[in-house]
């Protein structure tokens, strides 16, 4: 039992800081601490100097152009770069269509697709889940029917995050309506300049639209855009579901949202003393923070078993739950914290060189926006209702 | 003991809920909430008309209500239509102040304001939080009248108001409670300036700037750093309102959850059907049970004496907050994703119910508070 | 709308406490206030001063011997009687079987049980559940075989409450196994002193006996001792519940206990301040006190309507949720405001009259005592998971 | 970074496991609690032989451990036996402060401890709650030795020890940390009574009443007036040991609830396959895992500097007290009726859990200080 972390992963850690210090554009990181809106040239700006180093491919084997780190070393990657609040990667195409092309994928489309992602020629978005299916990914209507080299696919997905800068998606579709409801499902690249593609925001309830419908009407896909085997898409489905799971604890990121929350409530009047002195509040600070604290060491604890060569199982559902709710708890109580100005709202001051400024500390529109925008964190990547229930079956037996 | 409406009361809760839901659509909502006023006209007289705002003032102020069980009733009914008007800055606190601190002069204001006149009340400051006796604005006087200086913070329906009542210190260090007065200020006066913009939940509030605002004499309302008491009062009476508000908006997000997991199927059956969460929505009932019952021992009480009325204001928003995240949060859960979604009526009700303990002291503030009034 | 008593309430309230100052033993107060155990005795002493004011028979008409009081009455006169630490009455003869036999009894039934149920001649128990059953009570497997004029009765009941005093058991029975679960079960009176009654006690996790196993071994039952029809016993077990639910909520209990745990945060050190001045014990106290403060507010709601005439339907469930989960929070405060004196058990100490003093503070064990014992309110008379189901099929209808 | 353990470590865990597994019976535990000891002299004899006592301390004293792994490991297979000896007030408390404070004389001593002899350590007061430095005992020097007064609550295993070690003031008021001293008092000694009586959760514990005992100059343990730190020092050791204790008993008692959910059928089906009880239980298995890491995090802190440890004491202490009562209460009413009875295992092993939670300061105790020790 050691707690620390070896000489080599300091000295890597060390490397990881020196990289951000030197190359993190102050501008990014302002505008990621302040909870301001990130454009898509701001993604592909942090992209293209992660590229440069060899950092973009985090979870990619060397081969591919990809880091080749171990478990350990992404999380320490994970961990120093939301602290230094960098812009996240946009995983789609990197931790979600990569592996599965990777592993699943002809060697063209290796050739040809792989490289686009790491130099951001491609800006790929997900055709998961559907309207009405919710966690049941397997309840897939979206057709594709072969008509020589053709697949036609008609139908809609939601829910496509970044669907909006989005060039290409990869799509789940019903090629077989035979057998099991998971048999008849393969694994399409769509293009979306094709005719027929249609991508619609869906604004949310913290008034953003970074989610989207994409609709597909007599969308003709050349056939060579199947990944793997006609019928077999539920396998690299699920194989890519594995991967979004990296880093499913969020621990960075509460890490970062509870030395922010700490810092909100140093600054907020309450009476005659700070609200951080506030024995009530400062109980429901601790309690979070004893939490994560015992978090980020079941964290550690399954990226060891990952590092030592252990496949993640059920343990990524009890990290995924557990940690959506310290998560979820560190933004009700920054969103508490902002008192009466957590209820202006003025969209602009989102925006980078906006004329508007925040109403109150800029602290506290972003605080009720990060609040409402985050109870996704227990409904997305399968409900918190579907991991319990997977705990339930593959851990407890029952 | 009776936990039955008069039938004057059962009449007007029947006709406003039914005018509310003849009336209120989601594009109503969304044009007031664009509009530079910020609220919306027809609705506004229509509440007029049927005499709501009456319901807020007692018959001595020309009113046909003002018991505790009129604020409750009437602000669950604009809660379960998810309304938002300046109901609650015009009857209850500029109003409700006027009537009872103003001179026989100002209170001839109150029939034109229970005709449909808007005013907001400017009390909260930058910095003040949830601290009723913490204000720095200062009415210095000036010849006959008063200059006013200093900032109010997030005054709710300002745009649509033609006054406000403004908090400001006669006297006193920066959080007595002696020292306290309050004035009618109309809004266009000179050194005046406000920034308005939107809130969460709906509608518009604004930032106020008082820059040596010169006032007549006749502007003050009550005594001279007397204020404090009314101030109080008012807001108790204030937070039977948000606390009914947030009852009503309960009721229709249970009501749009249930009828969500009785028709939503998923796994091939209605997610009703899935007992963890069945389980979790008798939960969420049984809560709601609770809060219908903290509103109702709240405005039971808000003609008691102070200490009794103050521990009643401190329970309910203590209980109305708690429960009403929990129906935020579970909610939009079992919802799902659409749940997330703006177009959703959800998400205008759970905004709203959620913006509610940020109003008048939230969860913490008020079980602190409660623990203190136990003591004294 | 009105929150207060009405003025001939207030004089009722004020003869029961008249009555009270007058008539309950102080020995018998003390005890109660001071968790001792009651003895047979004790509780035959108090059924007997209150059968002599004619206030026994609680939820009783006038023409059997009771008050005749309505809903809001019988709720004063237990909130002041357990503001006085009075002893319960022991409900099995008077609450339950009582206004079974009035609804369905014989002539000869009631001639004989009720009075004798009012004058202390009979005690009762209760014999519904058995092992395995938990909360489905119709799995009855109990039988009694009609022989001539007898049932021939053969099984076993458990969680026989009390049944060490008795000397009569109420017993569903299965006499039926034909159609549906419910519609083969009697309602049957059992002599405990006839040949084959075997009664032994279950010591629960507080160390005490006062739940119990019957066990039926060829027992010779008279049938004159059927109430009512053969296999229509589940109609009049289902009337029963029903009449189990009065004070369901449990807001006099909870009361006395509340200001129990105040009296003793008051006394208990916490370093320099007593408990009662930590922040965040105040905190815990002050939020059940709430919770309390509305939820006496609801099961008034429910008295009145029930006054009113109406049925109290799955209302009585919402209370018994909330009731215990109130009266568990309280009881593990006052384990927690025990401190390290919540660990010694001596059990001879809650004996009247023991040489046996307490170890530390005299509400210390009785706390902990409390706390575990209590674990039962939210398990029995329906556990809370089956309330929820009630409510969730009843009143939201999924 | 490693989470794996030692293979000496391994064995060790492998070995108690067993060895418990084979020799602990409800028998053995009511057996030890009936006795006049209020231990099972099997049992002790049985973990001195396998040299579980030597685990606990350092090589340096005559032990093969005594860092916070073997402690961890140790008492998590204790727990998990729902075992109860006397091993924390020998080989942590009174054993520990032995080794840390004690004179070459005094540390020989630890020889004969790690082979069976069984000491308490008595420092709780009546009143002094969870406070490490309220303590009122006084000694006085009285010719060449010392005169001890005072008493002592709650000391486990002291009807089974035949010396205390014993804390008393020498100098200082009330509350202060410095002026603590420590002494080895012989429990035969005249003038110290003792009034022994049962647990809640197993065992035996005794209250201690000292009038004028006389202890000879070589009873002091360490400086005079000085002990304070190794006191604070030795609580965290056994606060990490009562941790892990608690985290072996919440493996059991989900284990036990897990199997009883699996094979108890009511309506026709295993109430495991209620999906109620499921999600219930998923988070109880989750809440479990925290545990665990919150015990980790303990032990591997238990060298570290004086902040660092006691942050992670009462961080520690605080999630397993929470966890623990979430465990206690959701694997009662899990098991319904026969969760509330003596007879099934459940009973001994939720009871000793939540008695954890009286230990060493509870989870409100170690909140606030939590809180404290981040302050300062």
């Amino acid at each position: 039992m050691d707690l620390n972390y070896t000489d080599e992963q300091k000295a890597f850690r060390d490397d990881v800081r020196a990289f951000l210090e030197a190359k993190l554009p102050k501008r990014l990181s302002d505008k990621v601490a302040g909870g301001k809106r990130l454009t898509k040239a701001d993604y592909e700006e942090w992209h293209a100097i992660l590229n440069e180093k060899g950092w973009l491919g985090v979870t990619w084997p060397k081969e591919h152009g990809g880091t080749g780190w171990d478990a350990v070393e992404r999380h320490i990657f994970e961990e120093e770069t939301t602290a230094a609040h960098a812009p996240r990667i946009v995983p789609f195409g990197l931790n979600m269509l990569g592996p599965v092309l990777m592993k699943f994928g002809s060697d063209a489309q290796k050739a040809h697709y792989l490289p686009r992602i790491l130099n951001g020629d491609d800006w790929w978005c997900q055709g998961y889940s559907e309207p009405g299916a919710g966690s049941d990914l397997a309840s897939v209507k979206t057709t594709a029917v072969r008509d020589g080299d053709h697949y036609i696919v008609n139908g809609q997905k939601t829910w496509t995050t970044l669907g909006q800068h989005a060039n290409m998606i990869f799509c789940l579709v019903r090629t077989s309506k035979e057998g099991k409801r998971q048999e008849g499902i393969s694994f399409l690249l769509i293009d979306m300049d094709i005719p027929g593609v249609e991508v619609r925001p869906i604004v949310l309830l913290d008034g953003e639209a970074e989610v989207n419908e994409v609709w597909f009407n007599d969308v003709k896909v050349p056939v060579e855009n199947l990944v793997g085997e006609e019928n077999k898409g539920w396998t690299y489905a699920k194989y890519l579901l594995t991967h979004e799971r990296t880093n499913i604890a969020g621990v960075g990121f509460a890490n970062a949202g509870l030395a922010a929350l700490k810092r909100i409530a140093g600054l907020e009047n309450d009476g005659d003393r700070k609200l951080i002195d506030n024995p009530f509040f400062a109980a429901k600070i601790a309690q979070v923070e004893i939490d994560l604290m015992a978090m980020a060491t079941t964290n550690l604890r399954t990226i060891a078993a990952a590092a030592a060569g252990q496949a993640p199982g059920a343990e990524s559902s009890m990290l995924k739950v557990k940690g959506t709710l310290i998560r979820q708890e560190i933004n009700a109580l920054t969103r508490q914290a902002a008192g009466p100005y957590a209820m202006p709202f003025v969209s602009e001051a989102l925006d980078e060189g906006s004329n508007e400024g925040p109403v109150g500390p800029d602290y506290a529109m972003p605080a009720t926006q990060a609040y409402f925008n985050n109870r996704k964190l227990s409904i997305y990547g399968g409900s918190n209702e579907v991991q319990r229930q997977i705990v339930s079956k593959m851990i407890l037996e029952l | 003991m009776n936990f039955t409406l008069t039938e004057e009361r059962q009449m007007l809760q029947d006709g406003l809920r039914r005018y509310l839901r003849d009336t209120v659509t989601p594009d109503l909502l969304e044009d007031a909430t664009e509009s530079a006023s910020g609220h919306s006209e027809t609705l506004w007289q229509g509440l007029a008309e049927m005499g709501v705002i009456g319901a807020l003032f007692s018959e001595e102020d020309g009113g046909f209500g003002g018991a505790g069980f009129d604020i409750a009733l009437t602000f669950e009914e604009m809660g379960r239509a998810g309304a938002f008007e300046p109901l609650l800055e015009t009857g209850i606190l500029a109003g409700g102040l006027i009537a009872a601190l103003g001179s026989d002069e100002q209170k001839a204001r109150i029939e034109a304001i229970i005709g449909g006149d808007i005013l907001t009340y400017a009390h909260a400051e930058p910095g003040s939080r949830y601290d009723l006796s913490r204000v720095t604005t200062r009415a210095a006087k000036s010849g006959e009248g008063w200059t006013l200086t200093g900032l109010k913070s997030v005054v709710p329906h300002a745009p649509a108001a033609t006054h406000a009542v403004v908090s400001a210190r006669t006297s006193g260090a920066v959080a007595d409670r002696d020292g306290l007065s309050l004035f009618l200020v109309p809004l266009d006066v000179t050194g005046l300036s406000a920034r308005d913009y939107t809130v969460n939940g709906g509608g518009r509030a604004a930032e106020l700037s008082l820059v040596d605002v010169d006032l007549p004499a006749d502007a003050l309302i009550g005594p001279e750093g007397g204020a404090f008491d009314a101030i109080e009062t008012a807001h108790a009476r204030a937070t039977c309102a948000v606390c009914a508000e947030a009852l009503g908006l309960m009721e229709s997000i249970r009501a749009l959850t249930t009828e969500y997991l009785q028709t939503r199927k998923q796994f091939g059956q209605p997610i009703g059907k899935f007992q963890a969460l069945q389980h979790r929505m008798a939960d969420v009932l049984i809560e709601i049970e609770q809060a219908r019952s903290a509103v109702i021992n709240l405005a039971g009480h808000l003609e008691a004496d102070r200490t009794i009325r103050e521990r009643h204001v401190s329970a309910a928003k203590n209980l109305i907050g708690r429960v009403g995240k929990l129906v935020v949060e579970e909610s939009i859960q079992m919802h799902g994703g659409i749940g997330m979604t703006r177009e959703y009526a959800l998400a205008h009700l759970a905004k709203r119910l959620m913006m509610i303990d940020h109003r008048f002291g939230d969860a913490d503030y008020h079980l602190e508070r409660f623990i203190r009034l136990a003591a004294a």
